[in-house]
């Protein structure tokens, strides 16, 4: 590597050492990687822009700051989202990557690759970009880290064919951006997982392609985010961080395997680990059989998370709708809240799609501009939000009933 | 052929397709994923980063998981690809928490496979945890883009979390925590991750009003959509001279109206800073899903290691690991021992500053202590 | 002396007098209290309604209750004074729910008084409660002006008031409850006592949006200030016309406006009713203090017993009296099996009107249930 | 009592039923007693005003609506609240009552009396007004309910000389209303209790003593309110119902007689009524001794309420301090919130008037008109408050830090 001389970065250098790897490493290697594969005759159509992004995040490290700029409009044909557009204020000094836009591209559902795919994400993306990526965006996206205005659409096409041109088993589409519907995710669910309580892979990847339309043009208030997790343990936190959460769950009774209970029982201590454990003292254990009092648990997944071999969701599957998680801006941080306590796990894709397309229909007619759809339930009522999904208000959507007598009686209005 | 047909890569002559989406998950799942898929029985943890998948037909599976810097360089993607060629039948898979997973269906082929990554990528294996006996692992910390490709960051994301790893690397590649533990940074407050529910979350903070100037105002922003964006009302519009008008005393340093109006930059070298929240929780295991609570108002941007910050996180992880019980989480932890103990062990400061007066908020009064109940 | 001097009163003619302020308590008290002052020992419940104390120095003092309806005619009081004056040295108190209590030296003394009580005054003994024991009594209810005397009113107070105590007037005089339970009502939503955080309170409710008689609102409104008054901000001034314009879809009839002018009645017989609300609680014992929630949006106002309202509240203690645990108030108790059953319990109906819409009220947000985990 | 003839009231009738003693037999009896005591000769100024309420009443039952009034400005000598002025919108009707003004009189403090202070009272009343009371209203004066504006004046006047004129020990003096300081109350504190943790009653009196123009003459923002609880359990609803509310406390350990643990022991079930419900497992019982974990401890009072023999508030006592509780309007109903944690007892009255007088200049200043203090404080956030009040911030003011990071840094904004 010798041959490749980068830019000095002093403070960046700090951060190749310790054990954990190495964001800098992995830029340097790119600066270096690519400039020898160019050497080496390979077509490269931004080299330098892994080592202007050195040089550019080295003077962020001095003066700390940003040198990045708003990114203004840029897009691919037929779409109107996946691309975050992204210039350096330091235009003069370096020039390579005054250009430094973002793709956003539609992961697998569950993140699950064939290198194969992977490796013509990588050529494509070295003849065509930075040669840098993120596995993966915080909303999931593969992130394709920097290109120039005129890269986006030959490496939009590149994907496009990325089975043709590049030996990839599929091609792959862009993701979303602005206000429009956010790349769904999902959890690994059902294949990896024996908690799923519903084919989380199947629902995002149905969502992703009815909804290609909505993901691809923005043209909502704002930007709206659908997570799939298989049982309440959330691992892909949707409750927290997508519009619509969708959390697997059930309504009938823990599946209890008492024998390999039992077998627990002689390498944990089922009483301090399980019963204090669970939230509403649903569950004993004498030492032989261990009981659960269904009506009792509100499904929280502690005692089935300890004891996976003994424990299992029951048989009448399906999942809970949250609605309206977000992050603080503008009314505050929310978690999303009940919006459906249950719905049966055949039915759920269509019921959800119903719903989603109720909701984006009155949100689209109702929402202020970037007013998340939690924001606009809020100020609307969840009343006004009932009656948009076809659904009767429950307990279970609710901590505690209101504080207040001050109740609208539209009804009784003439 | 002209010269210049020549030149033409295919990407430039193919024709424009949309729409068509993501690759369909099933092409991309290892044949015994597919083969068991929706028929797993259970899984047990092997040790750190090592979890053996049992389905109801007996195949098993040993899922390998190592710990990435999540912005990789294309040439480190082929890298993995080599190996899980070598050892996982050509397939692997990404968590939601940036970790690299290869499928085993040979558990001797574990610890060579570890000790190749290792060696290759520098990637350690861990970042798991075993339920069954309340021992955790430290995983990834899910970040941001900070001022590798943001424009509206108070604080660099990867530099933090490489930092923060390395200091607390063993707690990844090993079981010693009591509960999960989620870390999380954002370096703004938009807060692109989920910072606001996390175990220990690191937020870039603005301590300085934006920077109005008028003419960039002008030529580059929507006035209406702008003042709109401000969740204070700090902004007005300011018609005749067709800029916007702030008032400081309004002014939180959000930094909402700069994303909306690159007319009006917030950033400030000097005050600009990352602030700590603790006790944020997602799942619905024991206790219900919490927003986390700001316990650091702010510490400098420190770059290129943020010390102030490392050791912060690090002091209140280590105080959490000590004194909590099994399984709980931090939300669940100062739940039993009091805010007041919390600030006390962690030797951390509780100021007028971490009392909620965020009216837009509509937790704001829930927070403020409605009892005469409390510890000394 | 002409005739109209012998007829000015002596109250017409000394010297206004002002600011002299309550009696001194100390001139108040019976002797034994001011000896034992501030070194009471212990109490003891002899028997409902019969509370004993113990001084340091020794000395015993019963404290005998007896329910009142609050309003009394000063015939009434005199005889109270007489009891008094009989039994208890000439000196008594009311307690802070409007409760009499007669002090005793004698414990020979406490049938008698009782007995005497009750034939004269018709005021049972009881309001008292076991808290060694854990055997409670229920006492008085709280309670405002209503038709009596208030011009705001959405219902009676004291009608429903003496119809609840009436079907309830066992738990009274015996402790037959697991715990405190504090009832309240209030005949507006001004709620005038504690009905925001009592076990369980009845709060008289409007329905229909005010009526504004411009005239009347002209001649006797100060327009901005009951503009301002509307928490939802559904009233606008029409300067031109002098009077106010109600947006009716933003009003939820609250009746605030009204008590600021008026010119904008709101009262309407057949749909102002009675809310009833449960689950708040004030004390720090075991559990911190509670807000009340809303269970039940309306119930008709159906004087002079008002059988629905009164059936509804004893639906609700005796439901709970039923399956609560001992010392567990009905916050605490919904607490532990979740308001799911408190509602399949009571047989009361969850509806849409139940969750909270206020948005001036900051802890509308607090109330949604942000987990995926609850009862069936 | 034959001889006085009633109106015909057959839904109030219905109100004379049942075991609980009836509010509509004391106003029938004062209608009766107070004409036959003017037939017998004595000074009645407003004879039939119980009568009129009767009539009012049944009307109202039957219509199922109030026929009250506002009451425009009516008020006595000097003074500016105290008196809640109603009329009747049955003037025609029932004359008798269509002026019917309610009068506050404050109580003495923990509602202690002797006779002969009530049965003056009654012969004022007797004269003068309705011969109808409230023991007590609801926020803790004596209500005399229903006369004419001209008896205000003479009304206050016998109140004021009720010791020179009618032989009581002391005279009285009208209570607040309007936008003023409302009259203040206390639990019976020391008088009674053996909990209390500082002298309530005295508290009381001094606050009502020292902030007697307050009291008298609105001139607030809007209503403040003081109560005075001598302990935790808080027995005159002050954390709910008072904007200043002193909540007794300590801060040492509960006191402990071992002896009487075990003498409770042999009547009740510790482990389950003391131990269980203690809300921190501060508690432990070994049969013999009782142990409490006063660091683990919150000073909730259910074990000292359980067994007041054996177990007792430590001996460093003082109070906390709730600022803001108030009822729904308008920005909701709150509980007050910690605003000092602790103040030791010796200081307490001298420290909360100092508080006091800061706090309602700041209100004055800064208070719109009918805003609670409390919701002042949350317009203008605790910051600012806590400087009003010369407290610094305290973990134990909140439930929770924030969960925003969207705070102000004043200082550092030249
Ligand atoms: C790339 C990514 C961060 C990352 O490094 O992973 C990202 C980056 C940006 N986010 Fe984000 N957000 C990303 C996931 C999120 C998430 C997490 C999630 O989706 O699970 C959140 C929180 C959840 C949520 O949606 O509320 C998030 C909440 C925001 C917000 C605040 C939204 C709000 O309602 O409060 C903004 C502000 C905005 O929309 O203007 C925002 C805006 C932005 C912008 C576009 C900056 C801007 O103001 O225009 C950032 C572009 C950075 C850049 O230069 O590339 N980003 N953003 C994530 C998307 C990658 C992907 O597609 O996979
Ligand atoms: C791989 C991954 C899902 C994916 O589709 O990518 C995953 C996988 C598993 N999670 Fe998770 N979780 C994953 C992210 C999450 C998240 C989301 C996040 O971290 O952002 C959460 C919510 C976090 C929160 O609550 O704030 C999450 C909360 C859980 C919990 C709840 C634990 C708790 O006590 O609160 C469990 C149950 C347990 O194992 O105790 C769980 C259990 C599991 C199990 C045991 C499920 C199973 O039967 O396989 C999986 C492996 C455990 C292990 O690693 O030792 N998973 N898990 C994610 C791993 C990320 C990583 O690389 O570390
Ligand atoms: C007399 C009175 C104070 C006064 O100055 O007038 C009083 C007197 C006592 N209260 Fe109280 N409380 C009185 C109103 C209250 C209130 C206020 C209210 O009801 O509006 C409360 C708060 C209610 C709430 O939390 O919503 C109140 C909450 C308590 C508690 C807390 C119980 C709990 O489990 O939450 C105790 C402790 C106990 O006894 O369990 C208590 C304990 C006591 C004790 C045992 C204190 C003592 O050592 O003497 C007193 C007598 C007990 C009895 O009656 O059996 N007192 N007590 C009030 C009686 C009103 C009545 O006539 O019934
Ligand atoms: C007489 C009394 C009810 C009773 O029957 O006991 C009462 C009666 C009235 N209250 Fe009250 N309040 C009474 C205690 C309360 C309490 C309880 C307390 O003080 O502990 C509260 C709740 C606590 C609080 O202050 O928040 C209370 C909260 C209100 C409110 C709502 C204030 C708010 O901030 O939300 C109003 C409305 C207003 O001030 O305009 C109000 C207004 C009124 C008015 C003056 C009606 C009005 O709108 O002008 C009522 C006059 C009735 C009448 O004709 O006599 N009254 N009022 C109580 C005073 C008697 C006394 O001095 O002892
Ligand atoms: S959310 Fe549940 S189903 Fe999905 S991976 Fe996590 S534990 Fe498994
Ligand atoms: S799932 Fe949770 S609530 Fe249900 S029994 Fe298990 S631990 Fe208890
Ligand atoms: S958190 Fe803020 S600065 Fe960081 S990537 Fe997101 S929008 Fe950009
Ligand atoms: S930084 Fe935030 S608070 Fe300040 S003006 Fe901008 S949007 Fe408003
Ligand atoms: S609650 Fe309303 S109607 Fe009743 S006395 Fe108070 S202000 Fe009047
Ligand atoms: S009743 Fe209440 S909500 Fe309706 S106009 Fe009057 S003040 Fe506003
Ligand atoms: S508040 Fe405490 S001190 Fe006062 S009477 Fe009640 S129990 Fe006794
Ligand atoms: S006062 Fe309450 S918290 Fe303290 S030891 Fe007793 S029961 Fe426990």
């Amino acid at each position: 590597m010798a041959d490749v001389e980068l830019p000095e970065t002093p403070l960046l250098d700090e951060l190749e050492k310790g054990p954990w790897p190495s964001f800098i490493k992995e830029i340097k290697r790119a600066a270096i990687e690519q400039e020898k594969a160019m050497k080496a005759g390979k077509k490269i159509k931004l080299p330098g822009a892994a080592k202007g992004l050195l040089k550019v995040l080295e003077l962020a490290y001095e003066e700390k700051r940003t040198h990045w700029k708003h990114g203004g409009i840029v897009s691919v044909i037929g779409y109107g989202g996946g691309v975050i557009g992204r210039y350096c204020d330091l235009e003069d000094k370096v020039p390579e990557v005054w250009h430094f836009h973002t793709m956003r591209i539609n992961m697998p559902a569950g993140w699950f690759y064939q290198t194969k795919a992977l490796r013509a994400i990588c050529d494509a993306w070295e003849k065509w970009g930075s040669g840098l990526t993120n596995f993966h965006g915080s909303t999931g996206d593969i992130i394709l880290l920097g290109t120039r205005t005129e890269y986006l659409q030959p490496m939009t096409n590149a994907l496009a064919y990325l089975d043709k041109l590049y030996g990839s088993p599929a091609p792959f589409d862009i993701g979303g951006s602005g206000s429009d519907l956010r790349t769904p995710s999902a959890c690994m669910g059902p294949a990896l997982c024996e908690f799923a309580c519903y084919d989380t892979l199947k629902a995002c990847y149905e969502f992703t392609m009815r909804y290609q339309n909505e993901l691809h043009r923005p043209m909502w208030p704002y930007k709206f985010k659908i997570k799939c997790s298989g049982c309440p343990n959330d691992c892909v936190a949707a409750k927290a961080r997508s519009d619509f959460a969708i959390i697997g769950t059930w309504k009938d009774e823990i599946q209890i395997d008492q024998e390999a209970v039992r077998e627990y029982a002689k390498v944990i201590d089922i009483e301090k680990q399980v019963v204090k454990k669970c939230p509403t003292g649903a569950i004993s254990w004498d030492g032989k059989e261990l009981k659960i009092d269904n009506r009792e648990c509100i499904r929280c997944m502690h005692c089935i998370n300890v004891m996976p071999k003994a424990l299992k969701p029951g048989k009448e599957r399906g999942a809970t709708i949250l609605i309206g998680g977000k992050a603080p801006f503008v009314d505050g941080a929310i978690i999303g809240w009940v919006a459906v306590p249950f719905i049966p796990a055949d039915e759920l894709i269509e019921k959800c799609c119903e719903m989603l397309e109720a909701i984006w229909e009155w949100w689209d007619e109702e929402g202020k501009f970037r007013e998340r759809v939690g924001e606009l339930i809020w100020r609307k009522g969840m009343d006004e939000f009932l009656k948009v999904i076809g659904q009767k208000a429950d307990v279970r959507m609710v901590y505690a009933p209101r504080n207040n007598p001050f109740i609208f009686w539209r009804e009784l209005q003439e | 052929m002209v010269a210049q047909e020549v030149e033409k890569e295919p990407e430039e002559t193919v024709e424009v397709k949309t729409d068509f989406g993501p690759p369909h998950y099933e092409i991309m799942l290892h044949p015994i994923i597919k083969k068991n898929y929706g028929k797993w029985k259970y899984h047990e943890v092997v040790r750190p980063g090592v979890i053996k998948r049992v389905a109801e037909s007996g195949d098993v599976l040993y899922v390998v998981r190592f710990g990435s810097p999540r912005l990789l360089s294309i040439y480190t993607v082929r890298d993995i690809c080599d190996i899980a060629d070598k050892y996982s039948d050509g397939y692997l898979r990404f968590t939601s928490r940036n970790n690299v997973e290869f499928f085993l269906t040979d558990p001797d082929k574990i610890e060579p496979l570890i000790k190749e990554v290792q060696e290759k990528l520098g990637f350690p294996c861990g970042g798991t945890w075993d339920a069954t006996k309340g021992e955790y692992g430290l995983t990834n910390i899910v970040h941001t883009q900070g001022w590798v490709h943001c424009h509206t960051p108070a604080t660099d994301a990867s530099g933090i979390v490489k930092s923060v790893m390395d200091e607390l690397y063993d707690y990844f590649t090993d079981h010693k925590l009591p509960a999960l533990c989620r870390i999380s940074l954002a370096c703004c407050a938009n807060m692109c991750g989920a910072v606001h529910a996390s175990d220990i979350s690191m937020v870039g903070v603005h301590r300085k009003i934006p920077r109005i100037d008028d003419d960039a105002v002008r030529r580059t922003c929507e006035i209406p959509s702008t003042v709109a964006a401000c969740p204070t009302g700090a902004l007005k519009p300011d018609m005749k001279r067709k800029t916007v008008i702030l008032d400081k005393d309004k002014c939180m340093y959000c930094g909402n109206c700069y994303t909306m109006c690159p007319g009006m930059p917030i950033f400030n070298p000097e005050n600009d800073g990352v602030a700590i929240l603790v006790g944020g929780k997602i799942s619905d295991a024991r206790y219900p899903p919490q927003l986390s609570k700001v316990v650091v108002p702010w510490l400098p941007n420190n770059p290129p290691r943020w010390p102030e910050v490392v050791q912060t996180v690090k002091k209140i992880l280590e105080t959490w690991a000590t004194h909590a019980e099994k399984y709980e989480r931090i939300a669940e932890w100062v739940h039993r021992i009091g805010w007041e103990r919390f600030f006390e062990l962690t030797g951390l400061e509780f100021t007028e500053k971490l009392i909620d007066d965020y009216k837009r908020t509509p937790y704001i009064y829930a927070s403020y202590r409605a009892s005469a109940a409390f510890r000394w």
